[in-house]
């Protein structure tokens, strides 16, 4: 059951992320909606790295060989995080540079090539 | 397309993707009871062989280092592309004023409110550090710590204002520290190359488990990682706030 | 625990979904934040403390000052003070 | 082994250039104005050797390399791994050179930023020279993001509004397409449980039938066909590529696309080499996308006006081409993957050069706006007709062997694809021969089509000396032009290890023959001797003709000239509308082509 719900978050999350890029008519709004993309695959690769009854890959307190949960998705999911940061940034960037060139946010006004 | 055109596209397609969605969350293997092969190895192993107990920085230094390697030198990428984009078309002016909102109540600023600022600022900066010190044994690390510190800054920002701030940071200095961190990265890398080992091969002595010198060569790329994302989460805040700044007289865009 | 993991992955569902339909920007900070938030627990209740803080400092500090400052630096005006108000 | 090759510089070729650009970028403020140039091209130049050694010297095993050490224990494998075949190894020797290329083309344009132009355009090379060599899915991603974060911020470099929308609708799709594979990635995580690609392989034919696995698939596959711009993901790229600075687009055209579908070969032969139902699906799935994408980008491109548009869409067609072969999943249609992807590498490459003396020496980008602009300079004419001719299929150097053996192969496996080549090469071949006749020889005063296609004024750096920009087209096209029969045994073989990487290493005993045998790749090579002599001589013919016609328009009656412009028009609106640089249409088709993945997954 709590199997199913992760699974169907991280649709819903996807999807839903999609659907505002889709219908977004400001671009600071659909950076916001890429990040919701991005968090259907942080919980898609914790979920599968999950595992009932164990503890933290961190063999501080617990003695090694206790019940773990996977250490290696939990790096892909760091590496994860800072794509999604760099990109982010880099996307800001864009779009306070085309604010100020053409004084808008709006993704339906401004088109890459005047005809 | 119109928005309403665009709309029903969208809508058609999820509505196709769904039963396939469906078929693949319905066949996943069950959750939290499948096997982990290749987490349970790097458990077991981990602390036997490297001496260190957090087996996520053991993944992220040592046994898949290499993407760690890779994921630095991609911050280091979208820093310079943000320099480009935004220091690129205005320039650098470090003793610039703040610009302000029209219409906007020019508030000063509480002595408390500054003074909050200028003790915890230092206090969240250290606390940064002792996060990538303690990358081996507890949860923590160089990116999280480095990400601490460039934000500890902030508060300077919102206690003493943009100026104070900006005079802070200098961005000879992050800029180096960014390029210094990757360099060392990779440097650490090389250096078992020059000892015919294969790259990024962990030739320094593991230390004791629990203790903060354990890890051998991981201690040195942790520091790297660290160095990286400071100067560069730095540069990215300078570079974003100086957008906040009122364009010099004579100068425009 | 289970019990603890569904709410967290409905409020994660919630949060996201709240990115998405706060249309207005300063009110999308917020949600980004409150999203970071919500993850980084739930990442700590997966046993994962790593991600966690790691979400917590660029998901709930970084990112969200990132977007601050572009509503900011798009709403100010450019003309310096001591010219303004000559 | 040369005493280059040494099995232990394995990662040299990727690390190198990331400490230069670390390096550089550390002490940036202090370097002299026309350092960072000289060691930028000595690093390309390096990594170029480096690769190229790698490719000619290795057997018929791949060189393995264990980062870290950390080689498999009792089956289970631990570390990264980077097997360099010669396919990877001959594609990394191929972007140092297009890099050495691009960087001499750009010597003295980029002095106003202090070498940053140089970090990326380094991080740039080592993300993709590590994406060709790898052996490991995780880290197959962390190069494919690196080149693409470097990609991103290159795009935006000129800071006009045009720029910065292109690369924001780059950036926004290409890192949806990132978020795909991850996922992917995580499916495979799933029900594999490892990221090693060998590893992989052998979980895939343990449970071949599997949804999760097919999904898995589907997702990857989303995502590096995003990068390779196939229908419908296609529009991102024409709007990147118009708008970045020449020497940026030389990459971004010469490898950077056809890259993704290098990934996908990689994902179909090796990590999938053992599901039936992968394959049928993936043989089904491309060749109709191929086929469609050859086509629509030989089209658009007909009827466009910006030069560096034109070229993008070009671009477009010919990776479909390449599509077709990949989609045989033969050893003939690798190899011609492999030679074409090359071949029309350097011919692409020379075009955005030239677009880009054009562009600093006539100040613009519009072909309509520039008749007859050129002809103080009309050499660089002659080397772009040649381009042309080369696009349209004259049958020499690798993209004539690349061309032969897509066609050979796409006619063996299944009797379409064929004429999408032809269509493909005859508009993009006869849509570049306008330009030159226009540019630089004036012709065609009354344009067709072309002139309701969206288009912008810009410029680059004019005081460039002409020699410098003039030298790596030359370099380029010859390569492209030179006879190049005694790469064919050297392609085949790189196309037998490609294809057969999984069962080379006898991970996946018995499943050798996932999909297509090699009965039917022999097959392939004998088949259609006529086409293949004949094929490239219509398309060649075909694009002359085209071209003369739209060139000599006002030698027609002006009321025949009225008729086709009623009759086609409307069309035109459409297509023009339907890469109308709006994102959210973007995103709209990447969910279609989601649905598409679905169907055909269901029904395959």
């Amino acid at each position: 059951m709590t199997g199913m719900l992760c699974w169907a978050t991280v649709a819903w999350l996807l999807g839903i992320g999609l659907y505002g890029i889709v219908t977004s008519r400001n671009y600071v709004h659909l950076v916001g909606c890429l990040s919701v993309v991005q968090a259907s695959t942080y919980l898609l690769l914790l979920g599968i790295g999950y595992r009932w009854q164990a503890g933290p890959p961190i063999f501080y307190d617990h003695p090694p060989g206790t019940p773990a949960v996977d250490p290696v998705v939990q790096a892909l999911v760091l590496t994860d995080i800072v794509i999604g940061a760099t990109v982010t940034a880099l996307l800001l960037a864009l779009v306070l540079r085309l604010h100020k060139r053409t004084g808008s946010l709006d993704a339906g006004s401004i088109r890459p090539l005047s005809r | 397309m119109t928005p309403r055109a665009r709309l029903l596209v969208f809508i058609g397609a999820c509505a196709c993707v769904l039963p396939a969605a469906v078929d693949v969350v319905m066949h996943m293997p069950a959750f939290g009871v499948h096997p982990l092969p290749y987490g349970d190895a790097v458990n077991r192993l981990g602390t036997a062989e490297r001496h260190v107990t957090n087996m996520v920085s053991l993944v992220n230094f040592d046994v898949r280092g290499f993407d760690t390697l890779g994921e630095e030198f991609m911050l280091l990428c979208a820093v310079t592309g943000v320099t480009i984009l935004l220091r690129g078309a205005r320039g650098e002016q470090p003793t610039a004023e703040p610009g302000y909102a029209p219409g906007r109540p020019d508030v000063r600023r509480s002595a408390a409110v500054t003074a909050i600022g200028r003790v915890f600022a230092p206090l969240i900066v250290l606390f940064g550090f002792y996060v990538v010190l303690h990358a081996m044994t507890t949860p923590g690390g160089g990116f999280q710590g480095g990400v601490i510190m460039a934000s500890g800054c902030l508060l300077i920002w919102m206690g003493d204002g943009y100026r104070s701030w900006r005079q802070m940071m200098r961005t000879e200095i992050l800029d180096a520290a960014e390029g210094f961190g990757a360099s060392l990265y990779a440097a650490a890398g090389l250096a078992p190359m020059v000892l015919g080992l294969p790259f990024l091969t962990n030739i320094l002595p593991f230390g004791q488990p629990k203790d903060l010198l354990s890890g051998g060569l991981m201690l040195v790329l942790n520091a790297g990682v660290g160095f990286a994302v400071a100067g560069g989460f730095g540069v990215l805040f300078v570079e974003f706030l100086e957008e906040t700044r009122a364009v010099p007289l004579g100068g425009g865009e | 625990m289970s019990l603890l993991l569904d709410l967290l992955f409905f409020m994660t569902a919630v949060t996201g979904t709240g990115i998405v339909l706060s249309r207005q920007p300063g009110r999308q900070v917020l949600a980004i934040a409150a999203n970071g938030l919500v993850l980084s627990l739930l990442f700590t209740a997966l046993q994962a403390p790593d991600v966690a803080f790691s979400e917590l400092a660029v998901g709930t500090a970084a990112v969200p000052t990132l977007f601050l400052v572009v509503l900011i630096s798009t709403r100010i005006d450019r003309t310096p003070r001591s010219e303004a108000k000559e | 082994m040369s005493v280059w090759g040494l099995p232990g510089l394995v990662p040299l070729p990727v690390v190198l250039p990331l400490v230069v650009a670390g390096v550089l970028l550390a002490f940036s403020k202090l370097l002299p104005a026309r350092l960072p140039d000289a060691i930028a091209v000595l690093t390309t130049v390096t990594v170029s050797g480096l690769c190229a050694d790698f490719a000619l010297h290795i057997g018929d095993q791949p060189l393995v390399y264990w980062f870290g050490g950390w080689t498999p224990r009792d089956g289970q494998v631990l570390g990264i791994s980077f097997a360099v075949d010669p396919a990877g190894a001959i594609l990394g020797a191929f972007s140092g050179l297009l890099f050495t290329c691009s960087l001499i083309f750009a010597w003295g344009y980029y002095d106003e930023v202090h070498a940053h132009f140089h970090v990326l355009m380094l991080l740039f090379m080592a993300g993709m020279v590590g994406f060709c060599l790898t052996h490991d899915l995780f880290n197959m991603f962390v190069w494919f993001e690196v080149m693409s974060v470097a990609a991103f911020a290159l795009t935006g470099y000129a800071l006009r509004s045009s720029s910065l929308v292109g690369a924001l609708n780059f950036t926004v799709i290409n890192t949806i397409g990132s978020y795909l594979i991850l996922a992917g990635i995580g499916l495979l995580y799933a029900q594999g449980g490892a990221l090693d690609f060998s590893a992989l392989a052998q979980a895939v034919a343990k449970t071949p039938a599997d949804p999760v696995l097919t999904a898995a698939f589907a997702l990857v596959a989303m995502g590096f066909l995003i990068k390779a711009a196939q229908v419908p993901f296609q529009p991102w790229l024409a709007d990147a590529h118009a708008v970045a600075p020449s020497p940026v687009s030389v990459i971004f055209s010469g490898i950077m696309v056809p890259l993704g579908l290098f990934g996908l070969a990689r994902m179909v032969c090796d990590v999938f080499a053992a599901s039936p139902e992968v394959h049928r699906v993936a043989t089904t799935l491309l060749l109709g996308m191929g086929a469609l994408t050859a086509v629509l980008g030989g089209v658009m491109a007909l009827i466009q006006r910006h030069i560096k548009r034109l070229l993008a869409f070009s671009t477009i067609s010919h990776t479909g081409i390449m599509m077709i072969g990949l989609a045989s999943l033969n050893r003939v249609g690798l190899a011609g993957l492999l030679a074409y992807l090359i071949g029309h590498g350097l011919v692409k490459a020379s075009l955005f050069m030239v677009a880009g003396i054009i562009e600093a020496r006539c100040v613009g980008t519009d072909e309509i706006g520039l008749r007859g602009a050129g002809r103080p300079f009309w050499a660089v004419g002659i080397v772009m007709a040649v381009g042309a001719l080369m696009l349209a299929g004259l049958p020499l150097g690798l993209m004539k062997i690349g061309s032969e053996q897509i066609v050979g192969a796409a006619h063996a496996f299944r009797q379409g694809g064929t004429g999408a080549v032809l269509i493909g090469a005859a508009c993009t071949g006869a849509a570049v021969l306008r330009v030159a006749g226009r540019v630089f020889g004036g012709f065609g005063p009354v344009p067709g089509e072309e002139k309701r296609a969206p288009t912008e004024q810009e410029r680059e750096k004019a005081d460039r000396p002409l020699s410098l920009m003039l030298a790596p087209t030359l370099l380029l096209l010859m390569l492209a032009v030179l006879p190049a029969e005694s790469g064919r045994a050297f392609l085949d073989h790189a196309a037998t290890m490609l294809r057969h990487a999984s069962d080379v290493r006898d991970l996946v005993p018995g499943s050798a023959t996932g999909g297509l045998a090699s009965p039917s790749a022999r097959r392939g090579e004998l088949a259609a001797p006529v086409m293949r002599t004949i094929g490239p001589w219509i398309s060649v013919g075909l694009a002359i003709v085209i071209a003369v016609y739209h060139l000599g328009r006002s030698r027609i009656q002006p009321a025949i000239n009225k008729g086709v412009d009623r009759v086609l028009g409307p069309w035109v609106e459409v297509l023009q509308g339907l890469h109308g640089g709006l994102i959210g249409d973007y995103v709209a088709w990447v969910v279609v082509g989601l649905a598409v993945f679905a169907v055909t997954c269901a029904f395959a």
